[in-house]
C-alpha cells in the first residue's frame, strides 16, 4: 500500500525562484532563507519519496475567472511549467502519475469532495519554486512523480479552512488506500503572512506565524474555527495561502512529529517559513 | 462576502469580479510574450480589444495599482502588468503605501525584529 | 426574500430544438411528445418566474477534459449560446443575475459545496432546449434572468445522486435566503433512460422510469440509496442525466405536489418526460 | 472506477480518458466550424495535429464508433464528429447494434409498447 511518510510546508514566492537561478543562495539577503532548507532537503532525500502530492495555489496561470474551481486536482502523465509573464525561468516539465490520480480522484468524489479533474495543466511559481527549492540537483530530471492539488486562494469565496482540512483527511485516506507501494511526500505551500495589495501591503504578522508554525504540529484544527475572513485579517491578504499548508496537514493520519523549522523574514515582501513533518503510519506502528 | 473590518485591504469578492472582469482578462493574457508585446506596441488599441472601461484605462495609464483595484483588479493578475512595467512587489508596495520603495523594505525588515 | 415556488423538469435532446426550429410540433411523430408541454407552460406561465435556475449538464461546449468540473455556477451578466457543431440554431444570449449568482456561490461554498465560480460561460443545449420549449413565445428575448448549474455528467467519477440531492438542498437555501423578492422556478434537464454508445445503444428502461417519475414526486431520498453505477445500469449510459433531476428535486424545501407530467417513448434515442412540481414554501403556508 | 457488469456499456472513466485525450481533444474542437472545415479539407493532417494514434486515426478513417469507443472516445465528443458526417443518434445506434436505422428505430418505438 502507499505511505505518506511525512509533509513539507514552503513559501513559494517567485523570488526565490529568481535567486535561485541567479545562485544567491550565499547572498546575505537570502542565507538566511536558504539555510533553512538544508535540513529540509536532507530529510527529503532520505525519505526517498516516489511521489510528491502538490497542495497550492494557481495565481492566474492554468485557471482564470471564467471557470474557477475551489479544488482542483491533476490527472495528466505530464504537467507543464509556463511562462507566467515576469521572467520566471520556465522548468523542465514534472512527470505525473496519472493512474494514482484517478484514484485519488475516486475516493474523493466519493467523499463528496466536489473536485475539478485537470487532464492538461500547467502548474505556476506555486508548484515550480517548491520543487527547485526541495529538488536542488534535478537538473530539470525531477526524481519523483507529481500530483497537483490546487486550492482557490483567489476568487472569494475561498474554501475555510475546515474545509481544507477535510479535503487534506480525504486526500490522505485515498493515497493511504492506494494498492502499490509507493512512499508519498505531501508538500503545502505558500505563505506564511503576507500581503500585496491595498494600503496595507507589506502586513507581515510575526507572532501570528509563530503561532501557525506551533499549531500546525501539535493542534491542527484549531484552524478549522478560523474563518476564511480570520484569515485575511490575520495573515495578510494572501497569507491566506495557509490553506493548502492546512490541507498539507490534514493528509497525515499518523503520529506526527517535527522535524525542522525555519523562519524568516523578509523574503521579498513575505514571512518566509519551511517545516518538515514526518508520519509514522498508525498502520506501521502496530505491525513493528 | 462576510463583512469584515479589515483597514486598507480588499477582499476580491463577487462584487470586485463583476467591476473588474475585462480589466483581469486582459492582465490573465500577459501571461503569453505575444501579449505583452502586443500591449506595449500599442496600449489603448490593447486595452480597447478587452473591453475596459475609462475608469480602467486611465488607471493602465497612470501604472495606479490602487486605482487599478479600485477598477475590480486581482493583485495576481496585475502582478503580470506589473511584470510588463519591471516593477516587483516591493515597488507596488511603496507605491501603494505611499513610501519610498527603501523605506517598504526597512518596514519588511522591521517586522522581523518585532 | 425570494421563493422557489416550483419546478420543472425536462428531456433537453438536440432533435427537439431542431424539431422546433422547424416547426414540427404537429407532425405525428413529434405530437404525442409537444402535447405533453401545454400544460407545463401554461403553469410556468401563471407562476410568474423572476428567475429560471437551470440545473443540466453540459455536453462538451463549455467544458473540457483538461478542467472537468463536478459541479458548475454560473455568475454572468449573460451566457451565450454557441454552435454545437450539428446544426442546432443558436439563440440569442440567456440575462443572467450575477449578484444572485454570488449569493448562491456563497452559500454553496459556506456549506462545503466546492463549486467551480464560471463569470463567462456558454451553454449548451441541455440549457438551450428546455428554455425554448418552455419560453415558446420569447422570441429571442428571455422574459427570465437565468442562473445556470452544471452538473458532471460526461467524465465519471460522476457525484453520485446522493450528493446531487444535497446540492439541490443547499441550492433551496440558498435561494431562500436571497433577500430580494425574487419568484424563482428551477429546472431540471436531460433524461429519462437512454444511451448512445455501446452496443446497448437505444437502451430504454420504461419501467424504471415510470418509478423515477413517482419516486421523484413522493420519496426522492429513496434515490440518494443508488449508486452512480446503479444509474447507468438502469437509465443508461447517458440516462445519468437524471442527477439533474433528483438535484431540481433537492431545491425544493416545502410541500411539494404534481401538477402535470407526460411520458413519451421515442424521442430521438431517448425517453422524453416533462414534470411540473409546486412547492408551498413553509413559511408562505405559516403566514396564511 | 467501481467495477460494473453491464453489458454493452463503457463507462468512461479515467481509465477510458487516459486513452481518448487527443480524440477527444480533436472532436471538442469540431464545435468551431472553422476546425470542422480544416478537418474536411485534410483529415489525416487534422488528426496529426492533434497527436491521435494510429488506432485512433484508422477509427476515423473507417467512421467506427465502437472502434471509436475503445480508443478512448467520449460519445459527447463523438458526436461532434458525428455531425461532420451528418449521422444522427439513430445513425449511430444502427451501426454500434448491427442493425438498419429502420430496425433500430423500430427497437426503440417497441421499448414504448412494453
Ligand atoms: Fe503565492
Ligand atoms: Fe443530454
Amino acid at each position: 500500500m502507499a505511505q505518506i511518510v511525512g509533509a513539507i510546508a514552503t513559501s513559494h514566492i517567485p523570488a526565490i525562484g529568481k535567486a535561485i537561478a541567479e545562485k544567491k543562495q550565499n547572498d546575505p539577503y537570502w542565507k538566511p532563507f536558504f539555510d533553512g532548507y538544508d535540513k529540509a532537503i536532507a530529510w527529503l532525500r532520505q525519505a526517498r519519496p516516489d511521489v510528491v502530492v502538490m497542495i497550492y495555489n494557481d495565481h492566474g496561470l492554468n485557471f482564470f475567472l471564467d471557470k474557477m474551481p475551489t479544488f482542483a486536482v491533476g490527472a495528466a502523465a505530464q504537467y507543464r511549467s509556463e511562462d507566467e509573464g515576469w521572467g520566471l525561468p520556465v522548468q523542465s516539465s514534472f512527470p505525473g502519475d496519472a493512474d494514482l490520480s484517478w484514484h485519488v480522484i475516486e475516493s474523493l468524489v466519493a467523499d463528496e469532495f466536489d473536485i475539478v479533474s485537470c487532464q492538461d495543466m500547467a502548474v505556476d511559481h506555486g508548484f515550480t519554486v517548491p520543487m527547485t527549492l526541495m529538488f536542488p540537483d534535478a537538473g530539470g530530471k525531477w526524481p519523483v512523480k507529481t500530483l497537483p492539488v490546487s486550492i482557490n486562494t483567489v476568487q472569494h469565496p475561498l474554501p475555510s479552512p475546515a474545509r481544507c482540512w477535510k479535503l487534506g483527511r480525504a486526500i490522505g485516506r485515498a493515497i493511504e488506500s492506494y494498492p502499490k507501494d509507493l512512499r508519498v511526500v505531501v508538500f503545502g505551500t505558500g505563505g506564511l503572512s503576507h500581503q500585496l495589495d491595498g494600503t496595507r501591503a507589506g502586513f507581515i504578522n510575526k507572532k501570528f506565524d509563530l503561532y501557525c508554525l506551533e499549531t500546525i504540529v501539535k493542534d491542527p484544527e484549531a484552524f478549522s474555527k478560523l474563518s476564511v475572513v480570520d484569515l485575511v485579517r490575520e495573515a495578510g491578504a494572501q497569507g491566506v495561502e495557509f490553506l493548502n499548508w492546512i490541507a498539507m496537514r490534514g493528509t497525515l493520519l499518523g503520529s506526527v512529529s517535527k522535524i525542522h523549522s525555519n523562519y524568516h523574514i523578509p523574503i521579498s515582501n513575505t514571512a518566509g517559513a519551511t517545516l518538515v513533518l514526518e508520519n509514522r503510519a498508525a498502520v506501521q506502528t502496530q505491525a513493528a | 462576502m462576510q463583512h469584515h473590518d479589515i483597514p486598507g485591504t480588499v477582499v476580491f469578492d463577487g462584487t470586485q469580479a463583476q467591476k473588474g472582469y475585462a480589466l483581469n482578462a486582459m492582465c490573465y493574457s500577459f501571461n503569453a510574450a505575444a501579449n505583452r508585446d502586443a500591449f506595449t506596441r500599442d496600449e489603448d488599441a490593447y486595452c480597447a480589444k478587452f473591453g475596459l472601461n475609462e475608469e480602467q484605462r486611465a488607471a493602465i495609464r497612470e501604472r495606479n495599482v490602487l486605482k487599478l483595484l479600485a477598477a475590480g483588479g486581482n493583485v495576481y493578475y496585475l502582478a503580470k502588468f506589473a511584470g510588463i512595467l519591471k516593477l516587483n512587489v516591493q515597488d507596488i508596495g511603496a507605491q501603494q503605501t505611499g513610501m519610498t520603495v527603501d523605506a517598504f523594505k526597512d518596514m519588511l525588515a522591521a517586522a522581523g525584529r518585532q
